[in-house]
This record gives structure tokens, C-alpha cells and sequence, in this order.
């Protein structure tokens, strides 16, 4: 028997493959049996209601995206009673995703949904659209420590700490938000980008920059998995570009333990569905007969040489 | 479980059956379509999964109004005109190749029990979003009268369309000089006092909106319009495609994906 | 007539079209007349002779690629009597790249290349390979300020400071690096970056971490170029990802004074004299009569709506 | 100016005449091409822009040894196996299309005067790159033996090639039991014995590098050899693909696309 299973701290999933915010909805029920997932992660709350960015709020650019939603919200009595009895109907864990202006606010919202049916809080201290010029909390070392220690006061609930690529200290904000109480790392949120429309001269973002997301990001967050996993001990959930199932496999092996789908979901609805299966099916034919054989197996010690002869080509 | 009390949605992949222009400007592609996804409205949409062709390399879906469903046949029609890259690289698919949709997706039009008699104020790619609606009218028993406008009358499309439909069909054109809002506005006007209109559908523009708000008002008809915007996901999640609507002297935001893209023709607003 | 031509300080070029450091170098003379560029820029040297990095140096990520070239050096007397004469058969001006471990050596081989025949200094201070898990002076706003400080008394020619995306600071370094005197800014670099080969678990860069550069990085380095154009008032030169006219022009509307090509060269070694004619025909079909009327002229001032209906489609 | 005191390096956009497989593993393909870059040299190689087809997406080009130049009749020919991304694009090109390559690149093979009797060692692509020598030797009036091994006969391949270019052709095989290191020295010794060698020509493996310096060194025989490195720029500008040498007791870093792709034998460092 494979097993996909993985732990997330003391949450065990039943397989790593799972949503990222504000890429998954109850919406998605219409499309597969979202309780294949191995979690379910909600889109970003705030308390209070929020309208979110002005429109256009997503452009293409070449093999990716870039957005700027912001984070429209319903508040969180909505979130209350309307989104968490939906994931109750499912055995799947739900993970509630938050954010707020100032720490203090963020510790009451964490609070607030610190209820039955909520499995695990992913704190988004990393939106590069909600304050000004993209400056989040998870842009330093000391913000992060400040306002994840507030959060972890607020809750017994698990909390996932959501880390930014913008900030030039990954391994000193990963540790900050570990010291500070963390239960895993979510690495990571969109990167600070900007389109131009070279005809109107306009941004082609409504809110002028926005956060790539989808295949582009890839290779950077992929970096921030690896320099966290090896930075911390607590679990790391890698998150940025995936799309197919060597994109799972190449982040489980730099060292998460679990991973986020997001902008493939917009490309294809049912990706993750696959990815769950794909991912068995590459375990079978690479001889594994579990996923957290995979996790950090890197082969970072030695210097690869890679100095290859013609018979490699043969 | 996947929730069948809601509407299912597919993720399916269709062969061309053909994919062919129908005049200067416009392109009808048919795919090869299982009946379970067929069970549509009129003023829905799919989701489009553009191909890689050469330079053309589009990212995200296109969204496309469903100009004709036939479950019987096995057939799902777009029609649809190049504007970018998307629908560039759309054009490009011959038959035989594959195209991958998600859908039925949206809101589409509504037609209530007392509304007797239609009328369609149509222009482009609009009337590949309100040509369904034409078939549900005749289903129902319904009067449809579609003006349908276009620049020339040698783009004037699915006239006979709709004319099969059991349609009554009045063309106007820019060139010929009779689709100016104006005079628009009088054809409509005289429609409504000769044989009475009960409920307006559009698709318009901005002139055509305010035109058609201000003619309902009046005569307090009610009407549907369907809306357009960027979308990424297309089924509800992303948040990216919302429009403002005045609604109980409030703007609101509402998805154009999931809660349209048909929406009340009074509460739309024009940009 | 179009007027291609830029002003770089004090410098006119006579198109804004130039490479990248380290994607140029005198065997480009064997495939296009390399006098037809605004200026030439050279691949970064030490003062003293080094041997880079480990091989495989590139790997190709989702449309975009990877380097850990490092700065293999032949060092500065061999560039000397090598390198400049060679750039002196051409009327284009040369820009020497230069790096340095410590800012009294950058201020050494600053010194000793401010020679006739070098028309610019680009100062790489950004550099994600030099230093430990890529911390370069471009980091942070004090370390640019005092390396730049030095460099601005090592020299008189004008100094082009090299800027990374690897900071969360880009508009702090921006002005650092004006207020200690650079004459223009270079933005930007590659990003940190990582690839695994799934089968072999081995980092697909023998020094493990590597520059992503080509397309995927365009979003980020243009959000950078306009963030740069706003914080000061030296010219910006962008950098990142351009491979088309469009991405040219796209970089000019931010605020960028001129572009330099880099990987996109590798795709298409001819590449640059293709731009510089697609750019002058772009004037003519906009109706544009020089290259300045694009520089900075983005609309930024009124918010988007891009709320639009069928007709748009028509 | 374009530097003509050096050699010219030309992107060229050539017309596909054919791209077939010749045998169980290798494809040959076949490109329309202008005179003016067909001045190559055995040994050189040109890089290839291969296309994006569906989800192959090569970025980079790929480096592919010049198996056959021919300048009257306007061709350029490439043999080549799949292995992964690119060359399976490459593949999927069809007669008619387009292909863009840069070159011809590199140093080539060297044939010195006083090199008369020419053994070239070879083994998979490396025969590519191996058979424009035997062109070469054939127009100095050189003896060239070839000594072709594969994994089994099926498999071997330019025979007919090389002996149509007046080339002695040995074939040695795994499933013959005749390919071994040690089977192929004493094959390479009963030659030298017998006939003499004055240089040899190779793009082995690492076992054969090694075997082949032995024998080089024993007997004081020149050898060069052809080695790969992956490349982004392939013209020299980005530094990537430098190997170690062994020269003068010191290791120095030497560009495969520029000073190479062809090396002294006894200075090449295996991995
Ligand atoms: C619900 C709905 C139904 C539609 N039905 C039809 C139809 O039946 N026939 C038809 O020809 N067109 C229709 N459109 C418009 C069609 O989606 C766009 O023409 C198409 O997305 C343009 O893509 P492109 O890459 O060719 O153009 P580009 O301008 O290159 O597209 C760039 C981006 O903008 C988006 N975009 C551009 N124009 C529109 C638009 N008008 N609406 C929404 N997004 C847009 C694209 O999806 C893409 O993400 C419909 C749009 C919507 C929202
Ligand atoms: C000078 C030279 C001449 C060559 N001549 C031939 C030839 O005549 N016939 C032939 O079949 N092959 C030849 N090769 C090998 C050929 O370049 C590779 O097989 C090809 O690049 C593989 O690309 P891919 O995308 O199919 O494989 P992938 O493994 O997906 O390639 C991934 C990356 O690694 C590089 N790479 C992989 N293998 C090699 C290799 N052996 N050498 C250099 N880079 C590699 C690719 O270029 C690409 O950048 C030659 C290589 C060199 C350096
Ligand atoms: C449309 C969109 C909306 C997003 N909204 C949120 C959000 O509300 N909260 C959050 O933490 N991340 C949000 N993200 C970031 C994603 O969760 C994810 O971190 C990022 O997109 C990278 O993953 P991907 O490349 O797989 O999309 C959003 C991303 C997109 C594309
Ligand atoms: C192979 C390679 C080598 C590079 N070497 C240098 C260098 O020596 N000095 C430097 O400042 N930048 C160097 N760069 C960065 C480029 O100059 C450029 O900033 C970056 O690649 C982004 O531009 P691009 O996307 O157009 O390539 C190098 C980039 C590549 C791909
Ligand atoms: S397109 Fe994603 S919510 Fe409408
Ligand atoms: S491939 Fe760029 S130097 Fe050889």
C-alpha cells in the first residue's frame, strides 16, 4: 500500500496535495470531490467587509499571471455561518485563511475563528496589496516576530505562518515566525510585479502592481522551500507555480512536506484531482512506497559535476 | 463527494468538429461534445482552454458565450471573433485537434412566466450570447423580435439564425445609418406602442445600456443584460471579474463568472 | 526623421538598446555589426583571475532560465590589454562591469579601469552568486551607500549601479545608491533562484542556488525599473526578461532610459539589431517622433476601470 | 562592421526537407540551407532553436554536431537521438516547416599533415560527429579506419557512410560481445601493429577517453576528441560550458563551444 499520507505538525493529511488561498472555493464541489484534497484552505478574511482592488484585477503575462483581488471580504460572521458549515459537510481538515491592517486586529480575527470545524489558521502576514507599496508583516525578521506572537496568544489552533518572496531575509523571517510560535511555514505568496499596457500606456492592473503567480514563480519559491526547510524545524508547505506532478515531487524533495496549488487550478479546475493520482503512480514507478520518503531528500551534499559524454546522449 | 445539489461543471476535453469563418470578422468553432456537459442555458458560457500555436501562447481561459448547445448531436457552437492572442491561437485549432472546456458555467437569462413578448437589441459577439435565448423562447411558446446591429450589412450575422427560430428579425447598420441610438430609440419606442414588448435582453454597449435603461424605466419593462470582464478562473473562486451594480440605492460587487454573467438590465452600470 | 538616441547622464547612446552584462561579449562581432548597439557592456571581471562556479552552470526552468556562472575572471590586466583595444575598433561606448568582494578592493579595480577607451563603470554589487546564500551589497540601503561612496571617489567616469530583486528594499537601495553619487542605475539582476532534477534529487546547478533571468522575471525587474524611476532622478536602465519590441517599449513607458538584453540573446544571438529596427518602426506606427516621448510616460495618474462590454470584443 | 577577420556565425531560419527515423533510436534530419553557412568544418556543431509543440517547450537551443554539410546541394544534416524536451520537439518537426540554427560554431577537427592513417573510435550520436571527418580524410587522400560500436547490430549506424566516403569500417557490438574496453584494445593494438595509426579521433565515453590515452601515451599517437557540455549561448558569451583540462600540470576551464568542441585527447579529463 502507497502512502500519501504527510503531518503537518500534528495534523496528519491524507495526501500533501491541497489549495491556495484565494484559488479554491466552495465552487470548486461543482467540479470534483474536493474531499480528495488534503486540505481545504479558504481564501483570505478580514473582520471587517472589504470591497478589494479596482478592476482589471488580473492580466496575463507570458506562461503566468499577475493579481491584484486584494482581499474582498465578507467579514467574518459571513465566514461564520455561512462558509464553515460547508466544509463541515467534509472529513477533509479546513484551513482558514486571515489577514489584518495592524497586529492587534489580526489577534482578535484569529481568535474570532478559533472555532469547531476550523482545523488550522494560515495567517496571510504576507499580501503584497493590502498596505502600501507592498510592505507586509512578513517583510522583516521583527514584524513577523511581533505579530505572530500576538496570533499565537490568540489561539490553540495549529497556525501556519504565510511567508512573502518580496523580502530579501527568508531564512530570518522563516526563523522569527518559528520562534515566535509558528506551527508551519507556508512558502509562499505572490511576487510584487507590474504590467503595462503598451498601447493606453496604462498598468494593466487596476491597482497598478499586483503579485505574479503561476509557473514564473516557481523557481524562487522553490528556493525559499529549501532555504526554510533547512532554516527551521517546524514543517514546511510549499507553495508557488506548481502544475504538474514533478513540480510536487521537485518541492517535497527540496523539503516540504505538503504543497499549494493555486494559479493551475485557474488553467485546469481539476488539476489537483490528478496531481493526487499522478503523484501515486510516480511513487509505484520510482519504487516508494511513501511520500515522506521524498520529503528533503535532497542531494545537496555533494557538488554535482555534471560533465556529461557524448554516451549520455546515447 | 461532488455536490450534485449544485450544478455540476466539467472540465472536458472536445474534439473539433469544424472551425470555419462565417464573414469578414466573425469565426464559428464546433466541437465534438459529450451530451452531460450540453445541458445548458441560454446566456451561459465556457471556459476556454486556448491552444499553444507557434508565438501564440495564451495563459488563462477565454470565456465564450454558448452560441448553440444540441444534445442530441453531440454539439457545442462559439462564435467568436479574434481580438487577441487567445482567440488568435483559438482560430488556429483545425479539426480533429482538441480543445479543452469548463463548463456549462454562469447565470444565464431568465424568461418569467408573464413575459410574453422578447425583444433582442443585439450587436456583435453579443449575438452569440442571445441566439440561445431565441431557441427557449420558441421552446416556450415565446414572441422574440431581435434587432440585430452591425456595422454593415454584409457582417450582419445570424439573421437567419434567428429567423429559423420562428424570430422576427429587424436589421439596422451603421453604415446604412439606422443603428444610431436615436434612431434606435424610436424603432424600439414604436415596437413597444404597435405590439408591446414585455421583457428587453441585451448584451450592448455602454450607449446601449443607458438607452435601454432609460426606455424600461419608462415604460416599466423589465430587462437582462449580459456582462463582460476578465476573468481568471471563471467558476467563482478568484474574485477577479466583479462589475459594480446599483442595487437598493447601493453599489455593490457581483462576480460576472457566477452571479452573471446575466444581470438585471436596471441595476447594470456603464463604465 | 526618428531619433533613437538616449541620454544616460551625461552619455547620449545613439539608440537605447544594449546587452546585458555577462551576455555579451567580442564573439557577438562574428554575428551581427555590434556598432549598430547603443552601447557595449561587458561581462563582470575581478581584479584578480577566478574560476567561477561548478558545472552544470544553466539549467532551462518553464520558459526561462537559471545560471550559477559565477564571475570567472580572467582578471583586469588581461582586460586591459585584451578587452578594451578589441572595443576600441568600435565607435559604440564601452561599459566595463566590474565586482569585488569588499568595497577598498571594488575601489581598486574601480580605479584601474577608469582608463581611455571605458566611456561607463556598471558596478555589480548585486551579484546573487559572489557572496554566501546571495547577500550583496544591493541588499541593503547602507552597504549599497558605502560601496557606492567609494566607487564615486575611485573614479570620474560615470558609474552605473547595478541593482538586485532579491532585496524587499528596492527603493531604499535606489536612493542609497543616487544619493552616493551613481550616475544611473542598472535594474536588475537575476533573482535567486533553485531546480532539482526529480530522478537524480540532485540541485540542477552544481552551486545549487542560481540567477533566474529571461521572461519569467520580466514582471518582477519592470515593477522594480518603475518603482526606481519614481524614488529618483538619475536615469534607470532596465533589465529583465526582454525579448521583444513590446517589452522594450513596455520598460521605456515605466521610466527606464534605456534596456539591456540578456538571455534573450542566448535564444537569439541577433536578437538586439532586430530590436533597435522593430523599435524605430514602432515610433513611426504610433506617430512618434523619438524615443523620449516613451520614457516615463506611463498613465499611472487615473485608476483604471476596464470594466467593458461586449462591444469591446466586437 | 561585422567582424570578418573572424568567422562569420550566421542565425538562419532553414526549411525542413525531411526528419526521419533511421533506425530504432536515431532520427535524421534533413535541413534546406544556404550555401554561405555550409562552410563548416567535421567536428563543428550548430545550435538549434528547437520549436514548441504542444507541451514541449524547449527554452534554450541544444548543440547538435554537423553530421553532413553539403553546399551545392544546399543541405545541412543532423542525426540525432531523443532525450528529452528539445530533441523530442525536434522530432515532431515536419518537411516544410521552419528551423532556426546558429553556426557553424566551434573548432572542429584537426587533420595534420603527417597524419595519413586516421582511426576514428565511435560509439552512438558520437558518429554524428565523427562521419564529416571521413569527407575530409576522403578529400586529403587520408586512410581513415572507423571503428563503429553500438549496442547491437541493429543499432549500428553510417556504415554505408563511412564506406562510401572510402573509410575501413570495423563494427563492434554489446550484444556481440565484441565492444568491451578490453576486446577494443587489443583490437586497437592488432591495428597499430598491423597497419600504424597516426592520429585518433574520438567522442567516447569516459571509459573510452581513458582506454584510448593509454594507448595514445604508450605509443606516442596524437588523438583529439569531441566532448559535450551543456550550453546556453553556444558562440562563447556566457561561460557555462567550460570542462577541465590537464595542461602543462595545471587544470584550466575551457569553453566546449568555443575552444572545443574538439580537444587533445591527452589533456581531456573524464568525470
Ligand atoms: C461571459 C463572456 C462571454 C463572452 N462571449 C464571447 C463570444 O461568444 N464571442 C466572442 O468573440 N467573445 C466573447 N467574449 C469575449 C472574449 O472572452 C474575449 O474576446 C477574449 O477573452 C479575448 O481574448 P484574446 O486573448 O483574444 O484577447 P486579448 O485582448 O489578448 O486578451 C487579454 C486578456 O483580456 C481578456 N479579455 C479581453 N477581452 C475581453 C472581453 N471582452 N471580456 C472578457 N475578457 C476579455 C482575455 O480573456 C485575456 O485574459 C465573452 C466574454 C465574456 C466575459
Ligand atoms: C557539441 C555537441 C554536439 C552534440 N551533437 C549531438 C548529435 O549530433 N546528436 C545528438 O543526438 N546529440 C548531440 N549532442 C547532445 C545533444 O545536445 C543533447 O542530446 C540535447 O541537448 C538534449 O536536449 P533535450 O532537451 O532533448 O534533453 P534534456 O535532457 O531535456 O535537456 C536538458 C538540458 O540539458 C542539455 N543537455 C542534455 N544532454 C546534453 C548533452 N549530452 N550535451 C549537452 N547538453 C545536454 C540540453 O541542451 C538542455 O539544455 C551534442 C552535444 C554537444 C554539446
Ligand atoms: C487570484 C489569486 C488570489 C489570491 N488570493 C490570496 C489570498 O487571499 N490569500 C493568500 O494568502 N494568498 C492568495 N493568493 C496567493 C496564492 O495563495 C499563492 O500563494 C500564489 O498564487 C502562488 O501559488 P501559485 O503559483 O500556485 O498560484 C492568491 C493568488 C491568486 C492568483
Ligand atoms: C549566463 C548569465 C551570466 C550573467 N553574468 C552576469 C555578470 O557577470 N554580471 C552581471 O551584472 N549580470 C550578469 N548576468 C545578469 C544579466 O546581466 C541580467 O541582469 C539578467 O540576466 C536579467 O536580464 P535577462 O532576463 O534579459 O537575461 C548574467 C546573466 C546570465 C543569464
Ligand atoms: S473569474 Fe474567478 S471569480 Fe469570476
Ligand atoms: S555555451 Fe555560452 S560560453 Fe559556451
Amino acid at each position: 500500500m502507497l502512502d500519501l499520507s504527510v503531518n503537518i505538525g500534528a495534523m496528519r493529511l491524507k495526501n500533501p496535495i491541497m489549495p491556495a488561498s484565494g484559488t479554491f472555493s466552495e465552487d470548486c464541489a461543482k467540479l470534483f470531490d474536493i474531499d480528495a484534497l488534503g486540505a481545504h484552505v479558504t481564501k483570505t478574511i478580514t473582520r471587517d467587509i472589504r470591497g478589494g482592488n479596482p478592476t482589471p484585477r488580473v492580466c496575463e503575462v507570458r506562461g503566468s499571471m499577475l493579481n491584484s483581488i486584494g482581499i474582498p471580504s465578507k467579514g467574518v460572521d459571513y465566514f461564520k455561518t455561512n462558509v464553515i458549515p460547508f466544509y463541515d459537510q467534509y472529513q477533509t481538515p479546513l484551513v482558514v485563511s486571515i489577514s489584518a491592517g495592524s497586529a492587534d486586529e489580526f489577534a482578535q480575527i484569529c481568535e474570532e475563528v478559533s472555532v469547531p470545524g476550523v482545523a488550522a489558521i494560515e495567517v496571510n502576514i504576507s499580501c503584497p496589496n493590502i498596505e502600501a507599496d507592498g510592505k507586509a508583516f512578513a517583510m522583516r525578521p521583527s514584524t513577523t516576530e511581533a505579530v505572530m506572537r500576538k496570533l499565537r496568544a490568540a489561539t490553540d489552533l495549529p497556525l501556519w505562518a504565510k511567508l512573502t518572496p518580496n523580502t530579501g531575509e527568508t531564512t530570518e523571517v522563516a526563523q522569527a515566525a518559528e520562534s515566535a510560535g509558528a506551527d508551519a511555514l507556508v512558502v509562499a505568496n505572490t511576487m510584487l510585479s507590474m504590467a503595462i499596457d503598451i498601447h493606453t500606456r496604462k498598468p494593466k492592473l487596476g491597482n497598478l502592481m499586483g503579485g505574479l503567480s503561476g509557473p514564473a514563480l516557481k523557481p524562487i519559491a522553490l528556493r525559499m522551500v529549501y532555504q526554510c526547510a533547512k532554516a527551521v524545524s517546524i514543517p514546511v508547505i510549499g507553495c508557488g507555480g506548481i502544475a504538474t506532478v514533478e513540480d510536487v515531487v521537485e518541492y517535497l524533495i527540496a523539503g516540504a512536506s505538503a504543497v499549494q496549488v493555486g494559479t493551475a487550478t485557474f488553467i485546469s479546475p481539476t488539476v489537483m484531482v490528478r496531481l493526487i493520482s499522478e503523484l501515486e503512480a510516480f511513487l509505484r514507478t520510482e519504487g516508494l512506497s511513501s511520500v515522506s520518503e521524498l520529503i528533503g531528500s535532497i542531494r545537496d551534499e555533494e557538488a554535482s559535476d555534471g560533465v556529461f559524454f557524448a554516451e549520455a546522449a546515447e | 463527494m461532488t455536490d450534485m445539489t449544485l450544478n455540476p461543471i466539467f472540465e472536458t476535453i472536445c474534439r473539433v468538429k469544424s472551425n470555419e469563418p462565417i464573414n469578414r470578422e466573425y469565426r464559428l468553432i464546433v466541437l465534438d461534445a459529450p451530451s452531460h456537459i450540453l445541458k445548458c442555458e441560454p446566456g451561459q458560457f465556457f471556459h476556454l482552454l486556448c491552444p499553444t500555436k507557434g508565438d501564440l501562447r495564451p495563459y488563462l481561459r477565454r470565456p465564450m458565450s454558448i452560441y448553440g448547445f444540441y444534445p442530441e448531436a453531440g454539439e457545442l457552437h462559439f462564435l467568436y471573433k479574434i481580438a487577441g492572442e487567445g482567440t488568435a491561437a483559438l482560430s488556429a485549432l483545425e479539426a480533429g485537434e482538441n480543445l479543452n472546456v469548463v463548463g456549462p458555467l454562469g447565470h444565464g437569462f431568465d424568461i418569467q412566466d408573464d413575459w410574453q413578448k422578447l425583444m433582442v437589441v443585439a450587436r456583435g459577439v453579443g449575438l452569440a450570447t442571445l441566439a440561445p435565448l431565441a431557441q427557449k423562447a420558441q421552446q416556450m411558446g415565446r414572441k422574440l423580435t431581435a434587432i440585430c446591429s452591425a456595422r454593415s450589412p454584409e457582417v450582419l450575422m445570424s439573421i437567419d439564425h434567428f429567423k429559423a427560430l420562428g424570430a422576427e428579425v429587424i436589421t439596422v447598420t451603421d453604415s446604412e445609418g439606422t443603428s444610431g441610438v436615436e434612431a434606435l430609440e424610436q424603432l424600439i419606442e414604436a415596437h413597444i406602442q404597435a405590439e408591446g414588448v414585455d421583457a428587453f435582453y441585451t448584451c450592448g454597449s455602454n450607449r446601449l445600456l443607458t438607452m435601454l435603461q432609460t426606455i424600461c424605466a419608462r415604460h416599466g419593462i423589465p430587462g437582462q443584460i449580459a456582462l463582460e470582464q476578465q476573468m481568471a478562473c471563471g467558476v467563482g473562486m478568484c474574485q477577479c471579474c466583479v462589475r459594480s451594480f446599483r442595487r437598493k440605492d447601493k453599489i455593490i460587487h457581483e462576480r460576472v463568472c457566477k452571479e452573471g454573467p446575466v444581470f438585471n438590465l436596471q441595476e447594470a452600470m456603464g463604465c
